[in-house]
Parts: structure tokens; sequence; C-alpha cells
């Protein structure tokens, strides 16, 4: 166990070697590119499956490794460690990551098989799943923001990567900076965290900063108003996860992040990047706890309410889409929503819980988007697909799984499961009412919204320009991977009911019993029928409204446009969001970038002339005393000397009488002189 | 004035006009001619001081004055070869026109 | 101051004047004459009989007589075309005012320290005694002298005859 | 102290191989620029045995040459080294290997190109190892007369207005400086820079200074003031800290390429090690007086460059914006030391700052550098043209050069894995632990960057291929080579910043003990 723990740095360092290896290939190297990154990512599953184990065998014990980075300064607080830890979150998130990642892999084999751009393709992505795998095994904050702003990096590159298109590349930079924003308040919230304890490892047998200690001493200093210093930094490490995340108010990138190949999408947007807000938050979870014993910390009450309204936003904006990878995208930021919702409100094993069922079918609806896109020659609005159930028979029935999952089908499905575990969760909340209801709302929401794309995707007849003859299943390279997806998003499900809730306990590092009464509990139905409710009114409206539409082959008006009050419009603008953005926070930045340059070229270089100006005046100034005071009494100086000389030569003239002349002068001079001077 | 300051005047004089006459000629010979003159104002002198200054038994003063009549004469003697000597050469007996000693 | 002195004076200097200012040579010679024998008056005046004779026949006699004839010689009686004197005579006669101003002046404010008290005219024979006595080392060099000049004399006046190119004048060359 | 004279056979070698290069170097340029190449790395041997000949992780000065030169004067020919100058030693180096590399296209005299390098090569050198203050102000001005040559002999059509400003710009704050140490002087009779520190730590060194203008009726804090602003002038200039910058973007823009690396590459390094070298450790107390007005200017230089960078069309005069803007990191946290009281600081974060400092120094000279040769290459790939909208869609024509500069431009960013990141985390620990609003405000300044930068990447080489009649040839194997290994280099560091930490972390130490803060 533990001389396994120090060669866990394999499970990221291969997809990294991977990817740095890959990236140096030529572009003809297909098979060599795709070998490298399916065979290293394979090799880091089984590495994290053995470390799950192990660390299931232990019984949840934490397991530690680190190294000395560098030192910046003199002791201990000078050295920066990274370091890892095996732990049941770390273990089963590398398992879900390099899982659904390896799947995707595979996916993406059969779906990029004819980009020019295969090569670089997998180098990106073995570098995401690099980058991913070493945030959640990191125990260090530093390595953890390392690895967040490489998986950043990966996604840029990866929406970006048909770059020929223009909307791909806004999309990239957008993604970047908009992640940035977040980012940059996690990195304030880093640096002070590890200048105000003196550490930045989470666990480091008793000194860590998320240790009983450290923290403590964080609880015990207030910022502003009331707020600990836990709660303030706490704060500012979930404006990362709302960035990486997708939370209100920063999710804009992520719809338009499905500009990127459909494999992109899943893996990165749906599965596991945008998790990673959802997991530092689980990773943090004992900082923002912290605090006296019964009181609900700010922090978790601002993360229940953005994650609930987010759940809701996200959903009501995903009802009236039509771009099927788009409401996916929507749905994903609802999703994590409640992900956040019951991090906030339920614990680490609530919101981690949803976190891998939800990586199983978001996955899995996005590949099988994928494979109707594919199929459909790239066409990707539900109102000109339809009827596909008859052509794409696998991929129907695994996209409804995963309808089914996310919508929260009773019983059979994991997301049932983990949506329950939230909603139980928010119903006990005692803060406030209010997040239950959001998330009532948005369950209703989400079943209408899937129902809706369900049918006019799969049901009904073919609209459209898609003419059924080129439409077919796809490979089974393809389709294999929709078939494992499927079956993990059932089975999933199974680990955490309240009757063997065996995932939290792993998780929170105890003992799961099986006991089947406690499924039957008043409490646990009596909930669970308000929620199944929501979903039954969801699917029945939407079958409702959009099953007729289905079957008659022509494309139609949307009935979601008699909605009364202009609410269509506001939806289908995404409530005016990006619109909001694009009118105050962009055209600020170019003002100010404007003015900046203004005051750069006309008042400091203004400033500049100026000052040549007046130089060059008082150069001019000072050559004209120079040449008509100076030079000019100094030349006729001269000129006068010169001209006296000739004179003077002129006596020297070779005639001995003028000499002569010049030694009785001379005499008469001297003698005077003398004879003056002796009389004295 | 008394009779030494006299003849020392009357020397004085002699010997500023024959440097005129060296200065201002053109000839070679009058050029010769004031130098002679010159010559004469300095015997002159001597006689002066030995009549009337502290002249005394021994003579000295007339017997500068002999031996200056000899050098004189042979003086006169050369310097007049010379003059005939550079008319030879140059045609002429003018010194403002023998101008070799210009560097 | 008396009368002789002043006529003896008067003499000499119209001599002189004349022999500087004349334009004819020969005229001037003749002026020079007239000027040498005012001198040889005014050593007689001073009592220096012997050295009044001398002069008379050394200069009067012979230099004057050596002058015409070096004139007639280089033709210098004719008055040539540019003048007589120099162009810039008028410096040559400032210069020689001014040295005359200056000698003058000297003599004029010696003052007489020793009128003519316990003096002895000197015979011929002590000079001539002091000539061979005392002074007999300087009357051997001026002998050598004499000879040395006559014979460079002649030189110079002969040597010229068959070579008129000559440069031997000088060492203007350089 | 009589052990080999390390130092000066450093500063000698390119000293006299460029005076040679100069003068017997026409018409046979191939020879000289192998001479140039050759001095670079026998510089830079040099200067790796020396990590071996002498021992820097001691903090203290090394391989100390020292002999009277004016005694009367205090003049001193005094070398030394330690961690701070073997960094910048290493940079100098570098990028003069990469701009030699980059000058391929100087066409006009190389000879008299390479013996101007090989001239700043030893200026640089000897301002990075004198300690006493006249022999390093030799070196100092002396670097600036190559400098001056090589903007004006090479670059665009508006150069020689161009190195005229940047020359008179650098000289007043010279000039001022000099009027600076010529107080100090009066005061003290001390030019070396250990021993005024020494006196400065004493807290002697300001009382003696203010003997002498007693007289005039001003006090202590108004001649410490005085001074130090005259000082900070002469490295504000070079830096530059705004708003003495404007002398800068249109240098940069108007130089060729090659001199805009070495210009931006070391020389505004020289401002920066000014700091660190002399105005820390002379100016401590009054630095405390004014260190908020201080940072406050480094924080409007960190944002606005970023915003007016953001405005740029010109690829260069962006790069130019980005080279003020990442050096205002330096200067922000030079200037929060003098926030750290007994009270309020803590050694780990002055050490973290001035290690971060040291750090991002030599990060930003290697990838501003790298940066700068990429959009050389741009502009003669484009014939001369370097407006962000004639370029487009690059990446389909010339991927490696694209990759290559990619990485350049993330290591340009700060982002993590890449050797910016390093430097400016350490910056912003040590300013936050000691100012924190100033590491707040700084905040802003990183995102504007990035999306500077992005927004050049988005132009340059996404979207639809912009063709200009060009035929894109990817890089050749030179520049393969040398961009390469810069990327190389800054994955490096990355990684593994104590290969640099080593030796400047000692440095680091060894200063903060001299420093009462």
């Amino acid at each position: 166990m533990e001389t396994w723990v120090q060669w866990m740095w394999l499970i990221p360092v291969l997809p990294m070697v991977a990817a740095g290896v890959s990236g140096l290939l030529p572009r003809t190297a297909r098979g060599w590119s795709a070998g490298l990154s399916i065979g290293s990512l394979a090799l880091s599953f089984v590495l994290s499956v053995i470390s799950f184990a192990a660390v299931w065998q232990s019984g949840g014990e934490r397991h530690l490794y680190g190294f000395r980075w560098f030192q910046f300064g003199p002791g201990a607080f000078g050295t920066l460690w990274l370091s890892w830890v095996l732990d049941p979150l770390s273990a089963s998130m590398l398992v879900m990551v390099s899982g659904v990642g390896l799947l995707i892999f595979i996916y993406s084999l059969g779906y990029m098989a004819h980009d020019a751009n295969f090569t670089r393709f997998f180098c990106f992505l073995s570098l995401f799943a690099g980058a991913m795998l070493g945030l959640v095994m990191s125990n260090s904050l530093v390595g953890l923001f390392m690895c967040w702003e490489l998986v950043g990096l990966a996604s840029y590159l990866l929406i970006g990567f048909w770059f020929q298109k223009p909307a791909a590349a806004a999309a990239a930079k957008k993604a970047f900076i908009t992640t940035r924003v977040g980012d940059l308040v996690f990195f304030l919230g880093l640096v002070w965290l590890f200048g105000n304890s003196g550490t930045q490892l989470f666990y480091d047998n008793g000194s860590g900063c998320l240790e009983a200690a450290t923290l403590n001493a964080l609880v015990q200093q207030k910022v502003w108003w009331d707020w600990s210093l836990s709660q303030v930094i706490g704060l500012l490490l979930f404006a990362g996860a709302v960035g990486k995340s997708g939370q209100l108010p920063l999710h804009v990138w992520l719809p338009d992040a499905m500009e990127g190949p459909t494999p992109v999408s899943a893996l990165i947007h749906a599965a596991t990047m945008v998790a990673a807000g959802v997991f530092l938050m689980a990773r943090v979870y004992p900082l923002l706890v912290a605090g006296p014993e019964g009181v609900v910390q700010p922090v978790l009450m601002v993360m229940a309410w953005v994650g609930g309204l987010t759940a809701v936003f996200a959903a009501a904006v995903a009802v009236a889409q039509d771009d099927i990878k788009r409401i996916l995208a929507y749905s994903t930021i609802s999703q994590l929503g409640y992900m956040m919702l019951g991090l906030a409100t339920g614990g680490v094993a609530v919101g981690v819980f949803h976190l891998l069922t939800h990586a199983c079918f978001k996955a899995l609806l996005f590949l099988g988007a994928g494979s109707v896109i594919h199929a459909c020659s790239e066409e990707q609005n539900i109102w000109r697909l339809g009827g596909l159930r008859r052509w794409m028979p696998v991929t129907y029935v695994t996209y409804g799984v995963g309808m089914l999952a996310l919508t929260g089908f009773p019983v059979l499905f994991s997301g049932f499961w983990s949506k329950e575990a939230i909603l139980h969760a928010t119903h006990a909340w005692p803060v406030s009412a209010g997040p239950f209801w959001l998330g009532l709302a948005g369950v209703f929401l989400t079943a209408f919204y899937m129902t809706r794309q369900m049918v006019l995707v799969f049901g009904g007849t073919p609209r459209g320009n898609v003419t059924s003859g080129s439409i077919h299943e796809s490979p089974p390279v393809m389709t294999v991977p929709l078939i494992v997806l499927a079956s993990l998003s059932v089975v999933t499900g199974f680990v955490g009911t309240p009757a063997w809730p065996w995932l939290q306990g792993f998780l929170e590092g105890q003992q799961a019993i099986l006991d089947w009464s406690r499924l039957f509990g008043a409490d646990v139905w009596g909930l669970a029928a308000i929620s199944c409710a929501a979903v039954f009114l969801g699917m029945g409206v939407g079958l409702v409204l959009y099953r007729r539409i289905a079957a008659e082959g022509v494309i139609q008006r949307d009935p979601l446009e008699q909605l009364p009050a202009g609410l269509c419009p506001a939806l289908r603008k995404k409530f005016w969001v990006d619109e909001a953005y694009q009118h105050s926070v962009v055209p600020a930045l170019a003002w100010l970038a404007y003015w900046c340059d203004r005051m750069d070229r006309w008042v400091w270089a203004g400033l500049m002339r100026l000052a040549a100006c007046v130089t060059l005046v008082v150069a001019r100034l000072s050559q004209n005393v120079d040449e008509a005071v100076v030079n000019a009494g100094f030349d006729r100086a001269c000129e006068g000397l010169r001209l006296q000389g000739g004179r003077l030569s002129l006596w020297q003239n070779g005639q001995v009488q003028r000499y002569l002349a010049f030694v009785g002068a001379a005499m008469a001079i001297l003698v005077s002189l003398w004879w003056w001077g002796g009389n004295r | 004035m008394s009779p030494l300051t006299g003849y020392l005047v009357l020397s004085a004089a002699l010997f500023a006009t024959g440097l005129a006459g060296v200065l201002t000629r053109r000839n070679a010979i009058a050029v010769l001619i004031g130098v002679e003159l010159m010559l004469n104002a300095a015997n002159l002198n001597f006689v002066a001081f030995w009549r009337y200054g502290a002249g005394g038994p021994d003579a000295a003063g007339l017997v500068f004055v002999l031996f200056t009549i000899a050098v004189a004469a042979a003086e006169a003697a050369v310097g007049l070869a010379l003059v005939i000597a550079v008319y030879r050469h140059y045609r002429t007996a003018h010194v403002d026109e023998v101008k070799r000693l210009r560097g | 101051m008396d009368v002789a002195f002043g006529l003896t004076a008067l003499i000499t200097l119209a001599g002189a004047v004349a022999a500087v200012w004349l334009r004819n040579l020969v005229h001037a010679v003749l002026a020079l004459a007239v000027s040498f024998a005012g001198v040889a008056a005014a050593y007689l005046q001073l009592g220096a009989e012997f050295l009044g004779f001398a002069q008379l026949l050394i200069y009067v006699g012979a230099v004057a007589i050596l002058i015409v004839f070096a004139v007639l010689v280089t033709r210098g009686g004719e008055v040539p075309a540019g003048g007589v004197h120099a162009a810039r005579w008028w410096v040559g006669a400032l210069v020689a005012l001014g040295v005359f101003a200056v000698l003058g002046w000297a003599a004029s404010s010696l003052g007489d320290r020793r009128a003519a008290a316990e003096w002895t005219p000197m015979s011929v024979a002590e000079l001539g005694q002091s000539l061979v006595g005392r002074w007999v080392f300087a009357l051997q060099v001026l002998g050598i002298l004499l000879t040395a000049a006559l014979i460079g004399a002649v030189l110079l006046a002969w040597r010229e005859e068959g070579n008129d190119s000559g440069t031997h004048l000088g060492g203007g060359e350089s | 102290m009589h052990s080999f004279p390390w130092l000066t056979l450093l500063i000698l070698m390119p000293l006299l191989s460029g005076l040679g290069v100069m003068l017997w170097g026409a018409g046979r340029s191939r020879w000289t620029r192998r001479i140039a190449q050759g001095v670079c790395g026998l510089s830079g041997w040099t200067i790796l045995a020396l990590t071996k000949e002498v021992d820097l992780r001691s903090g203290s000065l090394q391989a100390v040459e020292r002999h009277a030169w004016i005694p009367s004067l205090g003049v001193e020919y005094y070398l030394g080294l330690d961690g701070l100058g073997w960094v910048l030693l290493l940079l100098t180096v570098v990028v003069a290997s990469m701009a030699l590399g980059a000058a391929g296209e100087v066409g006009e005299r190389p000879h008299l190109f390479d013996g101007l390098v090989l001239c700043l090569m030893a200026g640089l050198f000897g301002t990075f190892t004198a300690q006493n203050f006249v022999h390093w102000f030799l070196f100092w001005e002396l670097s600036l007369i190559p400098a001056f040559f090589l903007v004006r002999l090479w670059g665009g059509h508006r150069r020689r207005v161009v190195s005229l400003q940047f020359f008179l710009f650098t000289l007043a704050g010279s000039i001022a400086m000099l009027l600076g140490f010529l107080i100090q002087y009066a005061g003290t009779g001390q030019m070396n820079f250990p021993e005024l520190a020494q006196l400065a730590q004493q807290g002697r060194l300001w009382p003696q200074v203010a003997e002498v203008w007693k007289g005039w009726g001003w006090t202590e804090r108004e001649v410490a003031l005085g001074v130090l602003l005259a000082v900070l002038a002469g490295f504000a200039v070079k830096v530059p800290m705004m708003p003495l910058h404007a002398w800068l973007p249109s240098t940069y823009a108007e130089a060729s390429t090659p001199v805009s690396m070495l210009l931006t590459g070391v020389m505004s390094k020289m401002g920066v090690y000014g700091l660190v070298r002399i105005f820390l450790p002379l100016f401590q107390e009054p630095l405390r007086w004014v260190w908020p007005w201080l940072a406050g200017l480094a924080l409007w230089t960190v944002i606005a460059s970023a915003c007016a960078a953001l405005a740029q069309r010109d690829l260069k005069r962006i790069l130019a914006y980005s080279s003020v803007n990442h050096l205002g990191y330096c200067l922000l946290a030079v200037f929060a030391l003098g926030a750290a009281g007994p009270v309020s600081g803590s050694i780990v974060h002055q050490a973290a700052a001035l290690n971060g400092v040291i750090l991002q120094m030599f990060n930003h000279g290697l990838t501003a550098a790298t940066l700068f040769w990429c959009v050389g290459w741009l502009e003669k790939g484009n014939g001369g043209f370097r407006e962000l909208d004639q370029f487009g869609g690059l990446r389909a024509a010339v991927p490696i050069f694209c990759g290559l500069m990619g990485m350049a431009t993330f290591a340009s960013l700060g982002l993590p894995g890449l050797n910016g990141f390093i430097g400016e985390f350490l910056i912003f620990l040590g300013v936050f632990g000691l100012a924190p609003w100033a590491a707040w405000l700084a905040l802003p300044g990183l995102l504007v960057t990035a999306v500077f930068l992005l927004t050049m990447v988005q132009r340059v080489f996404y979207g639809p291929m912009k063709t200009t009649g060009q035929r894109w040839m990817d890089v050749d194997w030179r520049e393969r080579t040398g961009l390469g290994a810069a990327v190389i280099v800054m994955v490096l560091l990355g990684l593994w910043p104590q290969l640099l930490l080593q030796f400047t972390h000692p440095f680091v130490m060894h200063l903060l003990a001299g420093l009462r803060l």
C-alpha cells in the first residue's frame, strides 16, 4: 500500500508523456498517436482501479506521498511541496475520469477517423486526461491549481480544434478567458490560504490546511463583517469553481464550447472537466464547513443558492434550445448546479455521488448526440432530425437510457438515486426551503426538455433535408462505448441507494450496511413521490406537446412560442446573459483599452514630444548664441590674429636691412627699458 | 651741456645717420657708407671718453680706435669685394633684391 | 661748448646726412669724405692728434677712394629706376630716429661726473710704446686679420672671373 | 580573494572580440557571426562552470575581484557574483545567442551588428557583476551605446528618431541617478554597494547624507526622498515604469527583431536588477515612507499597459506593452517590500516576492525574446507587415511554428507547467502577504494579459487562412533549433524551478538579512 502510493504519479504522467510524444509525432502518424494515447490511458485506468481496490481494502484510509518541489524561503513555509493523496474521493474520481476518458478515447477513434489533425487531437486529449487525473489526485493546492489551469488549456485547445471556424476560435478564447476570471480569484484564495496558514498541502499528517489545527486558526481570524478567514478563502475558491463548473454568472462559455468536436464535449464539457469545480469544492469541504458546530456556514449558503439558481436557470434555457448539443450543454450546467446544491446541503458524498452518475449518463448522452450528428452529416438542429430510432437502434436505446437517467426516472436509473439524495439533503436543509423548490422545479424542467429532445430526434418521421438513405448506425467503435456507458448509467445508481449507501459510506470512511428497511422509510418515499410526480409531469407535458408534431414529418413552429409574455424569446436568448456581457464588460474593457492607448499615444508620447520640442528650441537658441556670440567672437579673433600674423610675416622677408631695423628698434626699446628700469 | 655730452650727442647723431643709411639705402655701397659712418661714431665715443671719462694714462681709448680703424679698413676692403662679387652674380648691387636669406 | 666744436659737429653731421641722402653715389662718397674729415677735426680738438691724422689718411685717403672705385666698378653712379631708397625707407628712418633718441637721452642724462681736470696729453711715442708693450698681442692679431682680409678680398673679387653662374655666394641654398 | 579572475575574463572576452570584430570584420560576416556565437558559447560555458568554481549557494559575493582604482574618490574596481548576478548573466548569454540566431536577416554591415552585440554583452556582464557605483555606472552607460547604435542602424524607417528618444530618455534617467549618487557620496564618501548597504542597515546612511545639506534647511527625510526619486528615475526609465515608458513601444516596434529581443530580454532587466541590487538595500528606510505611492505606480503600469496592449494592432507593439506589463509585477513586488514592518511582514513573504522577481526576470527575458523572434519571423514571412488584421489561419500553413509560438505565448500568460507561472505565483504570494490590496488590484492585469495574448493567437493562428500572396514555409532547422531550445527551457524551468532557485534563494536570504525592514 505505502509503496503503491509512491508509484501513483504514473497515473497522470503516463497520458502526459503520451501527449508530449504525440505532440512531436508527424501528422501522418495517426496510428501511433492514437495507440499511444489509448494505451497509456488504459494503463492509467488499470492503475486507477488498482488504487481504488487498494483504498477499498484498507477501509478508506488516506495515504499520502509527496516531494519537495522547490524552496523559495526559509523553513517549512518557504518550501513548496507537491504531494498526492489516495483516499476514497480521489480513488473514485480517478476511476471515473480514466474510465469515462478511455471510453471516449475509443469512441473518438471512430468519430475523428477522417479528421486531418487526428494526431493532434489525441495529443490534446491525452494532455487533458493527464491534467485531470493529476487534478483529482493532487494533495496540494498549488498542484491542483496547476492541473486546473492545464485542464483549461486542454479545453481551450480542444474547443478550438477546428481552428478554421471563426466561431470555434472565438469560443475557445471565450472559454479560456471566462474560466480565467474564476481561476484568478481562485488563485488569490490559494495565495491567501498558503500565505496565511503556511501550507498548501491538504493533508500533511496533522499540519495540512484541511486538518484541524490549521482550520481552527483560520476560523479564529475574522476578515469582513462576521466572516471568518476560512469562509472568505472558501468563497474565493468557490469563485474558481463557478468559472470552471459553469455556474451563474460565469456559465456563458460552456454552451459555446460545443463548437469543439463532440467527444470533447462529452469528455470535457460534460463528464470530467466541468466537474473539476465540484470536485474542488468536495476536496476543500472541511474548509467550507469549518466553524462553530451546528451553524450553516455562509459559503455553503452561497453555494446552495448559486447551485439551485443555476440548476433552474439552465434547465429553463435548455427548454427552448434547438441545437442538440446546446440542450445538453445547458443540461450540464443545470446538473452541475445540482451538484453544487448537493454539496452545499448534503455534504461531499451527496455531491460526488451525483457527479459520478452524471459523468456516466452525460457522457453517454453526448456520445449519443455525436453518433446522431455523425450519422446525419453534421446536422445538429433537432427540428431537422426525427425518426432516427428506425435507423439507429443502438444509439436510440442507449440514448434513451441516458435520457431516463438524466431525468431521474424512478428506481432503475442512477440519476434517480443521486438526484433523490440531493433533494433529500435540500429538503432537510435548515436554512431555507428555497433551494428545495428550485431543485424540484429543475426536475420538472429537465424531464420536459429531455422528452422534447428525445421525441423530436428519435420519434416521429424524418424532417428537413436529412434523407433516410444516408442515415446509418455508427460503427462498433462508437456504439460499444455507448453500450458500456448505458449499462454504467444503470449500475452506478445501485451503489448509493438509501438501502445500501455504499458509496456515501466509502467516501465518508464508514462501513455501509445493507438495510432494506431504510429504502421503504416514509421519509424516503414521501419525498420521492413528489419528485417522481414532477418527472412524470414533465415527461407527460413533453409527450403531449411534441408527439404529434414529431409524427408529422414537417418542420413546424415550436409550441413553446405560445408561452405568455415574451417568455419564449427570453428562454431562446438565454435570458440575454451573453448580450448583457456583450454590452457591459466587453465594451468597458474596450473603452479602457482605448483610453489607455490614447493616453499613451497622446498624453505620454505628447509630453515626450513637448519635451523634445522644448529641447529643440533651447538647442536652436543656444546654437544661435554660440554662432552669433561665442563663435563669432572667437572667429573674429582668429581672423585678426591670422591677418596680423600675415602682416608680421611680411617683415621676415629675408632682407638684411629689415632685420637690422628690428635689431635697432629692439635695442632702442631695450636700452630705454633698462635705463628706465635702472633709474627707478 | 658739458663737452663730453656734446661729443656723445654728436656721436649718437652720427650713428643714427649711419644707421638710417644702412636701413634705407638700396645700394650695397651706400649701405657700406652707412656702416662706415656708424664706425666713426663709435670711434668718436672712444676718444671722447678717453679725453673726458675714466681715461687714465694707459691710452686704452686711443689704442682701441686705432684697432677699429684698422679693422674698418679691412672690413671696407672685404665688403667692397663682396659687393663686387654680388654685383657680378646678380647683376645688381641693390640689397633689397638679394633675398637669399629669406627662408 | 665752443664755436669750434659746433662747427666741427655741423660739418660732420652735414656730411653724414648728405652721404646717406644723396642719390648719386659718387657725390655721396664725397660727402662721406667730408664727414670723415669732420671727425678727424673732432679728434684733433679732443687732443688725439695722431688719431686725427690717421683718420685723415686712412678714411679720407684710402677708404673713400676705395669706395669710389667700387662705385665705378658696379656702375653705382647711375641713379636706378626704383629710387635709391628702399620702399619702406621711413621705417628705417624711424628706427634710426628712435636709436638716436635713446642714445641722445642716455648721453645727455649722463652728466659730466669728471670734468677735464688732471688730463695730460699723450705723445705719439707713448702711444707707440703702449702698442708694442701692453697691446702687442692685439696688434699681432690685427696684423693677421688684415692679411686674411686682404687675401679674402682678393679671392672674392678674383674667383668669380671664369664662373659667372657660380653659387659660391653665401649658404643661401640651404 | 586572489583566485582566478573569472569575471574580468568574462567581461573582457566579449568586449575585446566585439571591438576586434568591428574593426576587422568587414566583409567577413560569416566568420564574425561564428566568432560571436563562439564567444556566446564560451561565456555560457564560463557561467555554468562558475557554479562549480564558486559557492553560489552561500548567498554572499563570490569570485570577488577588488582593486583600488581612484582611492581618493572611493572608486574601486570591484567585481563580485551572487545568485542574482548569475541568473542575469545566464539570461544575457541565452538572449544574446538567441538574438544572434535570429539575426539572419541583418543585411547590411553584419560584422558591425555582431560586434555591437558582443559589446552590449560585455556591458551587461559588467553591469551585473560590478559592486562599486562608478565601476557599475561605467558599464551601465557602456551598454547603452551599443544599444543605441543597434536601434539606430537596423530597423524600421523611424528608427533614427526612435533611437534618439531611447537614448535620451535613458540618459536623462542615468543622469538623475548619477546626481542622486553624488549626493549620497558627498555625505558618506563611499561608493561600494556592500558598504553602503551596511550603512543603510545600521541606519547611518541618511543621517550622514543629510548632514551635508543641513545648511540648506533640508531635513533628512527630504534629502532621502530626493535621492530616492533621482535614483529611481534611472531604474524606472529602463524597466520601464509608467509614466516613464513613453520611449518603449515605438523603440521596440521600430528596432529590428534581434535588437528588440535584446532590449526586452536583457536591457529591461537592468532596471529591475538595479532595484534589487541597489535600490532596496540603500533605500530600505525611505522606501517605507513612500512605498504605497510607488506600488500605485507599479499597479498603474501593470493595468494600463495590459489595457493598452489590448488596443494595439501591431504585433510588436502588443509584445512591447506585454513586456511593460510583465515587468510591472517585478516593480510591484520590489515596492511591496517596503510595506513590511516588523509586524505585518514575514520573512517568507519577502523571500517569495524577491525570488519571484528574479525568476520573473529570467522567465520574461526568455519568453519575450522568443515571442519577439516569432513575431519577427511572422513579419518576414508576411512581407514586412505585422498588423494583426493581416494574418489568419496560420495554423494550417505553419503548424510547427504555431506550436512553438503558442507555447511561448502561454508561458508568457503564466500557464502552470511553463516557466512564467512560478515567478508570478511567488510574486503574488509575496505581495499578498505584504500588501494584500496591491495583489487584489493587480489581479485584473493577469486577466487582461490573457485577453490580449489570446486575441493575438486567435487572430494570427485561428480562423480561415488569409492569403497575402505569400507562400508560407514552416520554420527551417535553424529557427526550429533556436525556438525549440527556448521552449524546452521554458518547460524545464516550469517543471523544475529549483534549477534557478537553488542559486537565487541563498542570495535572497542574504539580501533580506541585510535589510532592516
